[in-house]
């Protein structure tokens, strides 16, 4: 295997409190390889989002990353760079994709400019070549480039989902977060998405680092798998391996209270 | 209420304002000089016998300063007792009735809203002369409600939205008790800024009022001390005690409140919550135990 | 199988403006039976919601009837619907915001039970509140006085479920009762839902768009889209084999952990996605019989 | 260039406005200075005449007519001559459209006729020998001018001809504007000023900015504590002589709607005790910073109008008009006016309560002032009083009508004492004048004023006055408090020749109520520099 | 566009509300206007002089609806009558002499405000907790609840009188004339810094609080977390990102804050003297100068009308979300 894209060792995480911390993410380490479709699942609250803000070290206070903790992006320690660097690694080497669709556009800015904001804080672009370079990303997506004068509002939940995608791949990152981008979408919608993604990751040689709390979701695209529990990531594995014989006692619990579509329905487990 | 406690800004606030509640409930206590005697010669400045001076009358300016803020806390509070029931009533219908009477009271209140309000009140409190305390309390209340009625009418848009007055209706609640006891109770921060700042805002027009000369004479108020401050022309014959005296007790009044509201804000949006964590986190970044 | 309590026969809704409505309903048709759960489901917009205010009686149909006990409500009055919410409830989506946040848990089921359910004295009613906090399987003495914000999701869900059934309903409808929940508690909910409908002989009409938990709770499915219902039938028959276009789209989309993303069935639909969209808008008139109790309105040509 | 700045009025804007009917809206320089009067009498020296436009006049000797005399020679400002014509067409005018009669003249009179160029013969409804001091007030305008205003009563006179020392207007803006010499001007050698200058000040403490810093020449304003925040910045050139002015005192209503209200107040007993019971120093000293002039004078007449007191008043009733705490309660005591009901105020004799409400017009400071000090020795004396202060014109319309308890009122100086005498107690004006506010009907005193006019002998005239004091100051209508002071302050640098205390050859306020202004700007001569 | 044309005929069915309510004011208050204007005005005028006097003012014996009418023909005919105390200037000229100060005056001074205002809101937002907040929000909270009375007398006593810095009154040197010339502008700026100072000092806090409590609000937002995200700089997120959008509110605030904004001049403007709008109407008041307080009514609540729709255009200009609607 070759050097993992993102490293993440003993990461801790507080909540600072007036009185007492709240302890988010505990000592959780990880690795996602070139190319690959990492899951990241677990119940609301177990501190998935604050793992993926972490690594593009978008935290605001009073979130708190405890010292010793690890992340590397490519051999690049994260935690080490100062403002600018920090600022020109973000979305040039991770790139970001936000659970609500309907918020992650500025409301106010038309589409081609949120592509002309990025390509400009990171390359001198002319206004023109950024058109060209924001329409081929939609292309990418499959939204015609004429919605490039539109404001969000007028483009419809998925689309703008997929814009948002586009918007990603503007500087070919090494690595792109997602999390939970589809659970406002319906399924019909998800899939497509997803199913794009896919393609895409194929095409360009991104990886993923996916976060839902839709398990079925997460093995059907996933090829590997975190499980995580208040904080700890208590199971890493193959995709079809913690979906078929599961380790830890949670992660069975998990899978023994989904319904299936298909086939002998799970028995009733009772506590 | 406990949360306000634990706001450092909400306490500074209570403090004060408890304590111009106190000096003016004890008020005949602190003072040993009637506040509409003539005590001494006109225009002493602060002295033992006078402690914040005497008037131009010969009143002594802090026996009128502690009763006066008998007057001032009145009128402010009933005033902004008036104003947000007004306020918090007409906004209830309105944002859960809907149709037709929202209409109407939104009319009302936009109308109210674009007419300017001060120099209304201005007008309205010559015309009907000598307006007393009580008199100003009730046209301040007449004609400033409109705020209150907008905000509380958006707020209550959003809550009639959501499920639970939805079960409520379901369960066949009569809709005056979906609004008293299930609308309402969530409105609680909203009425209670809005109760503040007509508080305050009831304060500072009385006393503004009074300062322009359409206050009752016969009445002990901050507004009206600035009045006769103003025409004894204390700052050109440099008796400052008399004029900056109720300045400073009004800026006072007015700081404490708006600290309160600062606080209800902050409770009834914990985004804006600052509170002590920030302090610790800080203090944490400093000591290298951690980064963001 | 047992006679409907309640029926929407050709009922319409529809929003919007005259230049440009919105078919939030269309033609919509179905009946709840007692000790037996109807499952709803659709993608985001398709008109559930809307049919379950039908029910609920929020709204009044544009056209059609809504029958209960095989008798043709008219317009709704104050008295006749307090009758009929005696015997129709409904559970919520979001536990967060279907209890009052002001409230105790107490004042949430005490409520119903003044209401509904005549003069009943102080130990009286208590007894109730404790019994039905017993049957959503909640511990009285320690959720009575909580305010809904120290309870978990599961737990206010439960409580929406008391309180719909203080009313000692005939009827339940539960507008997709654990998409906001976690995993590990949604099952649970389901399961009370199953319980009640068998041991209280309640009719049940589940909205979701999880056809995986659709299918653990109902015996009956109805796929609606763009305010028509599209196929319906026995779970087991429309899932086994589904007819319509659309039903298909749906299926194949649905995550479903047996099957890798390139395993999915019924690509053809998958690569026509905006093809069926449209056309499955349009009106569908014709109601046409494929299996049993398995029906299809067939996409116009 | 010399020019004379002046603050005569107050106020946020200027308005091009010299229409000398308009007593509210013309600006103060309009009358005296623009269009000059006949004559002015000075009411310092017993309203000796200083013969003006007119240079004699003459009263029949049966009073029923008056025949003034111009100079030969008058041109108004354009160059016309100004000649009998002119006030004949003047008094004409002001008949045709009443609303500019600000004094109510035409009432008086029965014709106005032209006997020659130059002689004007003014005939009476009634015999009246104070006929004069009431003419003089009316200005004389150009017939051939004002004949063609088609509304005289909104003409603006924007550029005014007149016939007095400054007409024209050489500057006119918002701020300030400058009213220069008329250069056809009979009386032009006496004439030491080129222009007047008057910049807008809005209130006293701008005035007395201005006058501080020696900006100002003559002004008439209100300043607080003025050796300290006037005199005290230049002693030896800001000056000030404030001249007693207007009556004031309290009014009780003998028609008052209460009823036992109305039994004490036509008690002169009470009314005396009352008297008694108010500190007029006091009031002096603190309410009016010590400016104005105690009037103790149960007569009312006091200084302003010493030289027409009767001795008998001071000795008589003298102790009625002055401050005596202890005699007034004693008073009370002695005529019944006791605590019957134990309620801490006095009642009637006959048991009924008494409860005061002092009527003072609103923002009307300084009286307010007077009258919470006043109230406190009331108070002391266990009368129930308190102080209401309603809307201006409602106070007047209660005046007019007598339904108020009590009340401080003004009465403005005149010539002589049978202006505020028949003002106040003139019947004919009960329900039509504020002046007449007490309601006080007493037939002995009209007959007794009725009379004065009629008689053309200073000596009769004098019993006639003494008489009417005596019955006034023994019934005392009004409680005299004090009379006000007119301002007058005056910088001394650039120009002398003002009045003073030590030279009072007139009274040299700048309000434009005081057509001895004139002579004081005639006796303005530029410090040469 | 519907949007504008809705807000523009509720703006006519307002001003013609106030315009109604303006017209029954004096008529409800007891006592004769005219009475009450000359009894003010200090003169004692016989009878049938009131009565010439009357008629010449256009009190006019019709029946009532007949007044009205009168009334609103006029009012939109722009005649607003004539001042009784500035007799004969049409109210019209005397409140557009008032109506410059005012607007150079609340204009600079609501401008002034709003920049500093928002713009501290904004920072303290960003950096919420450090020591820069705190001291900003407790500014502001001081600086919004302290009446412009208070304040107004206070810069008077300080920098007016004790100080001697600055003059007591007025809107420049009475003894110039009005001139583009340095001297008089000069003159402008020297007299109006007071009271320039003690509106901003007002108007100030409000802003600065809204603005940091609208960015608060929106800063946990998803799209101002993927600017960042995006590598932007803080400065454009700041401003681009999240004031543009928590502005949005304040502008909304900003509408009725204009009244705020009057009623906050009006005092200053009595206290230092200065002839704009306020210090006529309080003029016109002290001396019930009925047609002047009449017209200034109007004109307020006709400026409150426009501003309020400007700022409704510019909501439409800054929220792109309303342009279709
Ligand atoms: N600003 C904050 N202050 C204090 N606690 C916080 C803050 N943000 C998050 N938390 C807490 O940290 C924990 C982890 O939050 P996080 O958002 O990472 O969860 P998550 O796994 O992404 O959940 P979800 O699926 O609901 O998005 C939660 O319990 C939350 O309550
Ligand atoms: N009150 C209303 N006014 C106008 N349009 C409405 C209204 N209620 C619903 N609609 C429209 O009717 C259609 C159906 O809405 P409905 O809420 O029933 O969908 P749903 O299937 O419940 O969706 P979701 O899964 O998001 O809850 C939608 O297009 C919606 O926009
Ligand atoms: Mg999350
Ligand atoms: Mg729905």
């Amino acid at each position: 295997m070759s050097d993992p894209v993102l490293s993440v060792r003993n990461l801790n995480i507080d909540y600072i409190g007036a009185q007492k911390d709240f302890h988010a993410v505990k000592n959780v380490s990880f690795d996602i390889a070139p190319g690959e479709f990492f899951g990241l699942a677990g119940e609301s609250g177990c501190g998935k989002s604050t793992i993926a803000f972490a690594v593009s070290r978008l935290h605001r206070p009073p979130a708190l990353i405890r010292a010793g903790s690890e992340i590397l992006v490519g051999g690049r320690d994260v935690l080490a760079l100062d403002e600018e660097a920090l600022r020109s690694f973000r979305w040039r080497e991770v790139a970001m994709v936000f659970q609500s669709a309907m918020n992650s556009l500025n409301p106010v800015l038309t589409i081609e400019a949120q592509f002309y904001d990025v390509l400009r804080a990171h390359t001198p672009i002319s206004r023109t070549t950024a058109r060209q370079r924001a329409a081929e990303l939609l292309k990418l997506v499959d939204i015609s480039p004429d919605r490039l004068s539109s404001y969000p509002h007028q483009c419809s939940g998925g689309m703008r989902q997929r814009i948002v995608i586009a918007i990603c791949l503007a500087l070919n990152p090494k690595l792109l977060i997602m999390d939970e981008p589809t659970t406002a979408l319906d399924v019909v919608v998800q899939r497509e998405i997803l199913q794009r993604i896919d393609t895409l990751r194929k095409q360009l040689g991104f990886s993923v680092l996916f976060i839902t709390h839709d398990l079925g979701l997460m093995v059907q695209v996933s090829d590997r798998i975190g499980i995580m529990l208040e904080g700890e990531l208590v199971e890493v594995n193959d995709a079809q391996t913690i979906y078929r014989s599961p380790k830890h006692d949670y992660t069975r619990r998990l899978w023994a209270s989904m319904p299936k579509l298909h086939g002998e329905q799970i028995r009733e487990v009772r506590s | 209420m406990r949360q306000l406690l634990n706001n450092k800004k909400a306490v500074v606030g209570l403090t004060i304002l408890i304590l111009i509640i106190l000096v003016a409930v004890f008020a005949p206590l602190l003072t040993e000089y009637s506040p509409v005697k003539r005590v001494g010669r006109p225009h002493q400045p602060p002295s033992w016998e006078h402690w914040l001076g005497t008037t131009r009358l010969g009143h002594d300016v802090f026996s009128r300063l502690v009763h006066g803020a008998r007057i001032s806390l009145a009128v402010g509070f009933g005033a902004g007792l008036m104003i947000t029931i007004i306020g918090t009533v007409l906004g209830i219908i309105a944002g859960y009735k809907g149709g037709v009477v929202d209409e109407i009271i939104n009319f009302f209140t936009n109308m109210v809203l674009v007419v300017p309000n001060l120099p209304l009140l201005l007008v309205l409190a010559a015309f009907i002369g000598q307006a007393s305390p009580l008199v100003i309390a009730v046209i301040l209340a007449l004609t400033s409600w409109a705020w209150g009625v907008r905000v509380t009418r958006s707020e209550t848009l959003s809550i009639r939205q959501r499920d639970f007055v939805k079960s409520a209706e379901m369960l066949g609640e009569p809709s005056w008790r979906i609004m008293a006891f299930e609308i309402f109770p969530n409105l609680i921060s909203i009425v209670g800024i809005n109760f503040i700042g007509s508080v305050i805002f009831a304060v500072i027009t009385e006393a503004t009022l009074e300062f322009l000369g359409l206050g009752d004479p016969n009445t002990v108020s901050w507004g009206i001390m600035l009045y006769n401050a103003q025409n004894a022309s204390a700052l050109s014959v440099g008796a400052w005690w008399d004029l900056l005296t109720p300045c400073f007790a009004l800026a006072l009044l007015g700081l404490s409140l708006a600290l309160i509201n600062f606080a209800i804000d902050e409770i009834a949006n914990p985004r804006l919550r600052t509170g002590g964590m920030l302090n610790r986190w800080t203090r944490m970044v400093r000591l290298g135990e951690g980064k963001l | 199988m047992s006679e409907p309590i309640l029926a929407l026969d050709n009922v319409s809704k529809i929003f919007g403006s005259a230049g440009n409505p919105v078919y939030a309903a269309r033609s919509v048709s179905f009946a709840l039976r007692p000790g037996r759960t109807l499952a709803l489901v659709g993608e985001s917009g398709s008109g559930k919601t809307t049919a379950a205010r039908l029910i609920m009686r929020e709204y009044q149909p544009d056209d059609g009837r809504l029958l209960f006990r095989g008798a043709t409500l008219g317009k709704a009055d104050r008295k006749s619907l307090a009758a009929y919410r005696a015997s129709v409830q409904m559970v919520f989506q979001d536990p967060f915001a279907s209890l009052n946040p002001a409230h105790t848990i107490r004042y949430h089921l005490e409520r119903p039970l003044r209401l509904h359910q005549g003069r009943l004295s102080g130990s009286e009613r208590m007894a109730m509140i404790e019994e039905l906090l017993a049957r959503v399987k909640l511990d009285p003495a320690l959720v009575m006085a909580k305010y809904p914000h120290e309870l978990s999701g599961g737990q206010r869900q439960r409580i929406s479920i008391a309180r719909a059934l203080a009313v000692n309903p005939q009827v339940i409808v539960a507008d997709e009762p654990t998409s906001m929940l976690d995993v590990s508690v949604r099952l649970g909910i389901l399961n009370l839902l199953n319980d009640m409908k068998a041991q209280l002989g309640l009719a049940l009409l589940y909205i979701t768009h999880d056809i995986a938990t659709a299918r653990y709770v109902a015996e009956e499915i109805m796929v609606m889209y763009a305010g028509q219902i599209v196929e319906w039938g026995d779970m087991e028959s429309v899932l086994g084999n589904p007819q319509h276009p659309y039903t298909r789209l749906l299926l194949s989309a649905v995550p479903d952990p047996d099957r890798r993303f390139d395993q999915t069935p019924f690509e053809d639909e998958l690569n026509h996605i905006d093809v069926i969209r449209r056309q499955s808008a349009l009106p569908q008139p014709e109601t046409l019989q494929v299996g049993e109790n398995h029906f299809i309105r067939p996409m116009p040509r | 260039q010399t020019v004379l700045t002046v603050s005569a009025e107050q106020t946020t804007t200027w308005v091009r406005n010299f229409n000398p009917f308009g007593q509210t809206s013309a600006r103060f320089t309009t009358l005296d200075f623009i269009y000059e009067p006949l004559v002015v009498f000075n009411r310092l020296k017993g309203n000796e005449p200083h013969f003006r436009l007119a240079e004699s006049f003459e009263l029949a000797d049966d009073l029923k007519s008056i025949t003034f005399k111009l100079r030969d020679g008058l041109k108004w400002s354009d160059g016309e001559p100004l000649t009998a014509d002119d006030v004949v067409f003047t008094y004409d005018y002001i008949k045709k459209f009443p609303a500019l009669d600000f004094i109510s003249i035409s009432a008086q009179l029965a014709s106005v006729e032209k006997v020659d160029d130059t002689t004007v013969r003014f005939n009476l409804n009634e015999p009246n020998s104070l006929i004069a001091n009431t003419i003089v007030s009316m200005p004389i305008v150009p017939a051939h001018i004002w004949s063609k205003i088609d509304d005289p009563v909104t003409f603006a006179n924007e550029n005014p001809v007149g016939s007095g020392p400054l007409t024209e207007i050489t500057r006119f803006t918002p701020q300030v504007y400058e009213q220069c010499r008329n250069p056809n001007y009979w009386d032009a050698t006496n004439l030491a000023i080129d222009c007047m200058r008057l910049p807008q000040l809005a209130d006293n403490p701008q005035v007395l900015a201005a006058l501080a810093e020696g900006s100002l020449d003559w002004a008439t304003s209100f300043i607080p504590d003025i050796d300290n925040t006037f005199v005290a910045k230049d002693p030896e050139h800001h000056k000030y002589w404030f001249t007693p002015s207007s009556l004031v005192s309290f009014q009780l209503s003998m028609t008052t709607p209460d009823e036992n209200n109305r039994k004490a107040f036509n008690d002169v007993n009470f009314r005396r005790a009352l008297s008694m019971l108010i500190d007029r120093q006091t009031i002096v000293d603190i309410a009016g910073y010590g400016y104005p002039l105690v009037n103790e004078d149960p007569s009312g007449l006091g200084e302003l109008y010493k030289a027409f007191a009767n001795p008998e008043v001071a000795t008589q009733f003298g102790q009625y008009g002055k401050f005596d705490k202890d005699a007034g309660i004693a008073l009370l005591d002695s005529s019944g006016y006791v605590d019957a009901n134990g309620d801490g105020f006095r009642d009637n004799p006959d048991g009924t309560p008494i409860a005061i409400d002092i009527e003072v017009p609103n923002g009307w400071t300084d009286w307010i002032d007077a009258v919470q000090i006043s109230m406190e020795t009331l108070q002391e004396a266990g009368i129930n009083v308190k102080m209401s202060t309603p809307e201006a014109a409602v106070w007047t319309q209660d005046l007019i009508d007598g339904k108020y308890s009590m009340t401080l009122n003004a009465l403005a100086a005149a010539a002589n004492p049978y202006f505020p005498y028949i003002r106040s107690f003139n019947p004919g004006d009960f329900g039509k004048s504020r002046f007449t506010a007490p309601h006080w009907d007493n037939a002995e005193v009209m007959d007794l004023l009725g009379k004065y006019t009629q008689v053309k002998d200073p000596a009769e005239q004098k019993a006639l006055m003494d008489k009417a004091q005596m019955i006034v100051a023994e019934a005392l209508p009004l409680i005299p408090v004090y009379n006000s002071p007119s301002f007058y302050e005056y910088n001394t640098k650039r120009f002398t020749g003002w009045a003073d205390a030590e030279n009072p050859f007139i009274s040299p306020v700048v309000s434009n109520a005081n057509p001895g202004r004139l002579i004081q700007l005639l006796a303005l001569r530029p410090v040469s520099q | 566009m519907a949007f504008l044309l809705r807000r523009l005929s509720f703006y006519i069915a307002a001003f013609l509300a106030a315009a109604t309510i303006n017209f029954f004011l004096p008529r409800m208050m007891p006592g004769d206007p005219i009475q009450i204007m000359f009894a003010s005005a200090g003169s004692e005028l016989s009878l049938e002089n009131l009565n010439a006097l009357k008629l010449t003012f256009g009190f006019i014996d019709a029946p009532i609806g007949e007044q009205y009418l009168a009334y609103l023909k006029s009012v939109f005919t722009g005649d607003l009558g004539r001042s009784i105390k500035y007799f004969p200037l049409p109210v019209t000229e005397l409140l557009a002499r008032a109506l410059v100060w005012t607007v150079g005056l609340v204009g600079i001074a609501t401008l002034v405000a709003f920049t500093i205002g928002t713009t501290m809101g904004i920072m303290a937002a960003w950096r919420r907790g450090t020591l820069f907040d705190s001291v900003v929000s407790l500014s502001a909270i001081f600086s919004s609840s302290v009446p412009a009375v208070v304040v107004s007398l206070i810069m008077l006593f300080v920098f007016g009188y004790t100080l001697g810095w600055f003059p007591n009154g007025y809107a420049a040197d009475p003894l110039l004339d009005p001139a583009w010339s340095w001297q008089y502008i000069s003159s402008v700026i020297y007299h109006g810094t007071l009271p320039m100072l003690t509106m901003v000092i007002v108007l100030t806090g409000g802003f600065a609080v809204t603005m940091r409590n609208n960015m608060i609000n929106l800063l946990g937002e998803d799209y101002i977390v993927m600017g960042r995200a995006k590598g932007l700089s803080d400065r454009r997120v700041m401003f681009w990102y999240a004031a543009r959008n928590a502005l949005l509110p304040t502008v909304s605030s900003l509408a009725i804050a204009i009244g705020t904004v009057l009623g906050g001049s009006l005092v200053t403007e009595v206290v230092f003297n200065y002839p704009g709008l306020g210090n006529t109407l309080y003029q016109a008041i002290i001396a019930r100068d009925y047609p002047v307080i009449q017209g200034q009514l109007l004109i307020m609540t006709a400026a409150m009308l426009i501003s309020n729709f400007a700022v409704d255009l510019s909501y439409v200009v800054l929220d792109p979300r309303l342009k279709k609607a």
